[in-house]
């Protein structure tokens, strides 16, 4: 598959906003969807759908196949080494709360140090702010330097005996950095503490090995690697599918249960509670076939090429002021313009077409640190070109224009 | 075009140059808000006197041009005026935003219906909506505090 | 829309299983969906998608648009106060284990009494028994009748003064028994106990009126609803919505983030962690609008009919046992063949194109009380029809021949 | 057609009236396995002597006419069997039922080879992979305990 002419194997493209063609640039926070993707979910629902792992008639027994081995596809996208470190979610957010859930029941304490870095976003921040409140957990931030990085002696700086795991985000949303995850695991490893990467951003702009990473959790929303909407991934790490406790409780996830007493499933069973989202399981193998047919490193070149063709522009325009520079981009841009408050910006861009989003990004912290209340963000996809990027940068003189500045 | 009719002279200006910000001295009341999508904030406070007439007023905010023009205009209209005054023009104010809805209350000088009307704009953009009301959603909240 | 022809409305229909038409007869664990909703989820991601309440582009406040008025939608059609009593979850299950986690952490503690029924399915029993395990509450268990039933004096008789809760559920997805839940929570009221209905088998079946049940919390799974996987919707009296603290962390239900502190949001938001499942919410409309078309009080008189149908050629053959004979028995048949085990049956059955599952159903306590391992389940929805339990009662016949008794 | 392979005479007829049921005296190693999914149970029992023989075995369960067929052909196979014939013909039962594959153990009487055999026919029956294999599983683990 040619990356030139990629809008076309996405839907959404063929629709005009405002008059003008769509310009989307907002996958960081949702991706679009390729129609392989849109089409296996009707496909799915119209010959095959029923509930999986539940039953024996052949619909069941079909689905049940088609989910189990998307587990596989997964497990091999990711080299993971065992399908059971495989576990379906609802988003990253859902990964991260079991994780800080689980670990946490069994591994903080008063006073236990969890380190995340003043890059996160909320979502990997606020469940270990629960072990903070209820179990007088102390959470420490690894300080973002004035380039929109979080530098690795920072992160050894902040690592005490008391540390009892590092939860890190691989690329910034905000900042776009990429962070050096697997140094940051083997500084970790060293000391014995387990390492959570947030990889919502990471996964769909970098190929992801977790035999490299050496991480041992992963967290992963779907949705933003043009897959379905209301699924995630996260990897365990086998030692801890088989040490931690389960999750949410419900139906599928258990052993034996008995009116005083319940034993667990064991392996990815375990954190799978409930009937799962098997539609979105099986459109999602399509959104990895998708990807490898074209080649996640190409796409991410690609998207580097169109991002750096966009930052060219942008910092040529002496209004505009982008927000980091950090020494590895992943495919996100955040600017403000002088006396324009990026919520205005959205709109006026939104008026000739260009989707983009602006705010704290769920990112509050950071944008404390930065003295901004709200950015304005444009993120890229494979699906965006440099054209895209001419059209942008246009917009944004034309926000001049309006607000007269 | 929608888009002019949204950014007009007025609103710049009212975004530009916000009337009335910071603290007023000697307020009795004062409430705060914060629209977590966007991270706009607005703190209103005011002096009640006696009569139940809004002596003095005043707003700080972060935000973009709709919610600090919004804020600014809210305060030059109901700086002065007693509370049923200010339930009605701030009723019409959401209902002209959120409903399209006409100003109905004729106590307002031509020169504060062009104003206050400027923003009846926002009605087209849906998500900006609460950027416009929720000033005057504050300025009831701190009314009704003590 | 004629119940008659109802079947055409759901591709599934189309194809042939082992060379015969599908009896899909396991609506209880998930049913099928009919055109209008897959198209919704296709036409929703060619035409509209974006990720929801985080931007203010066009298609993000087409999405957001779209996606609270659905909310709207289940608010009218549940007859529910208050919008921001209505909460999108994962599923019935991630329902109550958000009301099991939420009000378990604010009103549980040591000794307390969580009062639950055998008919419960692990679903509101593995959440509760995380109380029981974490806190040292306890869990009492009314008892089912030999009809298998559970009846409000037998409620009556298990409340104490230590009773924090009732969680039951509203019909029994084994025994099909419809519990007196309106009057359970008036039994409760009087005395000021919390009722948490597990609504999973109730709403796909009945009128469904929260005024007029009266209960503090309603979980729901849309898929079992002709609804798409991967959603629930949790009912949540105003009073809770306001009292009981957030459950998972992430973005969109904060209100204000500090290095040392968070404040959250307001409303159903604050249980809305992460990304929504927005196509699935979006496509859920689709399913209440094809339910109120029919009208779910005919959607229920002819699954009855069908159900009562199927339950007499069932009582004509001695060799099969029909499990439980509940008062009000809802669209559930489960029953076993002397001397074939129901995972044999569930294999001739789909040999003959027909469907039904087979093992605990997620239900071993019931399973216990009744000292069956397993039982078959035949299960109805609104496409089953009298040809259906004629075709299913001839296949029974198939399994006695096959296994010879 | 496939379901009269799947329940063939000797597998209703093992399933019925399975061989070496109940708990054999003197065994020396036990394991348990649960099929969560149907219910299923199987118990094995052992009795391994010092040439590293079973001397005698048996099982308790509940389930299916095949787990119980298959663990009933189990006992029947590997009793007075020494380990490296019990591991072998195990792994090829697997291999049979999982991969497809054709026995290759030849210290097979024919009649124990039509025996284990009949239960090839659930090589077309995915969902019921697991009623065919648990009892061998688990005769592995009770090998493997102490
Ligand atoms: C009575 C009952 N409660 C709860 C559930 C759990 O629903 P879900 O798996 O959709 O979360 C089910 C369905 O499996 C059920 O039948
Ligand atoms: C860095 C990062 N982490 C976590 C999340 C949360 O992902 P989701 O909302 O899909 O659970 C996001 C996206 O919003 C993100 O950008």
């Amino acid at each position: 598959m040619e990356i030139k002419n990629i809008k076309k194997e996405f839907p959404i493209f063929k629709q005009k906003i405002n008059g003008k063609p769509l310009v989307y640039l907002d996958s960081a926070n949702s991706s679009q969807k390729p129609k392989v993707v849109i089409d296996k979910i009707s496909n799915f629902y119209e010959t095959e759908f029923s509930n999986v792992g539940r039953s024996v008639h052949t619909l069941a027994v079909k689905a049940t196949n088609r989910f189990e081995a998307v587990r596989d596809k997964v497990k091999q996208y990711i080299n993971a080494k065992h399908r059971e470190e495989i576990i379906f979610t609802k988003g990253a957010t859902e990964g991260i709360n079991l994780v800080a859930s689980s670990f946490g029941k069994k591994y903080i304490n008063k006073g236990d140090e969890i380190l995340v870095t003043e890059l996160e976003h909320h979502s990997n921040y606020v469940p270990w702010h629960y072990l903070r409140s209820e179990k007088g957990a102390v959470i420490k931030f690894a300080q973002v330097n004035s380039d929109g990085d979080v530098e690795i002696d920072e992160i050894k700086k902040q690592i005490t005996n008391k540390t009892k795991i590092i939860a890190i985000t691989h690329i910034s949303n905000v900042t776009g950095a990429v962070l050096p995850i697997a140094k940051i695991v083997d500084l970790a490893k060293e000391r014995n503490i387990p390492v959570l990467i947030d990889g919502t951003q990471g996964a769909p702009h970098s190929h992801i090995d977790m035999q490299k990473i050496g991480c041992d959790f992963y967290a992963i929303s779907c949705h933003k690697m043009y897959g379905p909407n209301g699924l995630g991934i996260l990897y365990m790490k086998k030692k801890w599918v088989d040490d931690l406790p389960p999750y949410q409780g419900g139906g599928g996830m258990i052993d034996e249960v008995k009116q005083d007493s319940i034993t667990f499933a064991e392996e990815h069973t375990k954190f799978e509670a409930g009937t799962m989202q098997t539609a979105e399981v099986v459109s999602f193998a399509e959104a990895l076939n998708f990807i490898e047919k074209i080649g996640i490193k190409n796409i991410a070149s690609h998207e580097n090429e169109v991002l750096e063709y966009g930052l060219e522009k942008l910092r040529k325009n002496n209004s505009v002021n982008i927000i980091g520079s950090p020494k590895n981009r992943g495919s996100v841009l955040c600017f403000t313009i002088k006396d324009i408050h990026p919520h205005d910006i959205a709109t006026i861009l939104d008026d000739d077409g260009v989707a983009i989003r602006a705010g704290h990004h769920c990112c509050q912290i950071l944008h404390d640190k930065l003295g901004i209340a709200a950015t304005a963000r444009a993120s890229i996809g494979v699906y965006n070109n440099k054209e895209d990027m001419d059209i942008f940068s246009e917009s944004i003189k034309n926000c001049q224009k309006v607000f007269q500045v | 075009m929608e888009l002019k009719e949204l950014y007009q002279e007025i609103i710049l200006d009212h975004g530009k140059n916000p009337r009335n910000k910071g603290k007023c001295e000697g307020f009795t009341n004062d409430a705060k808000a914060h629209n977590t999508l966007c991270g706009d904030k607005v703190h209103i406070y005011l002096k009640l006197n006696k009569d139940k007439k809004i002596e003095d007023l005043s707003f700080e905010g972060e935000g973009c041009a709709i919610s600090l023009a919004s804020a600014s205009i809210l305060t030059e209209t109901v700086k002065g005026k007693d509370l049923s005054f200010i339930t009605r023009v701030s009723d019409d104010f959401i209902n002209m935003i959120k409903n399209k809805k006409k100003i109905t209350i004729n106590s307002l000088t031509p020169d504060q219906m062009t104003t206050i009307t400027s923003l009846s704009g926002v009605q087209e953009f849906p998500m900006r909506v609460k950027c416009a009301t929720m000033a005057w959603h504050t300025l009831m909240s701190a009314i009704e505090t003590k």
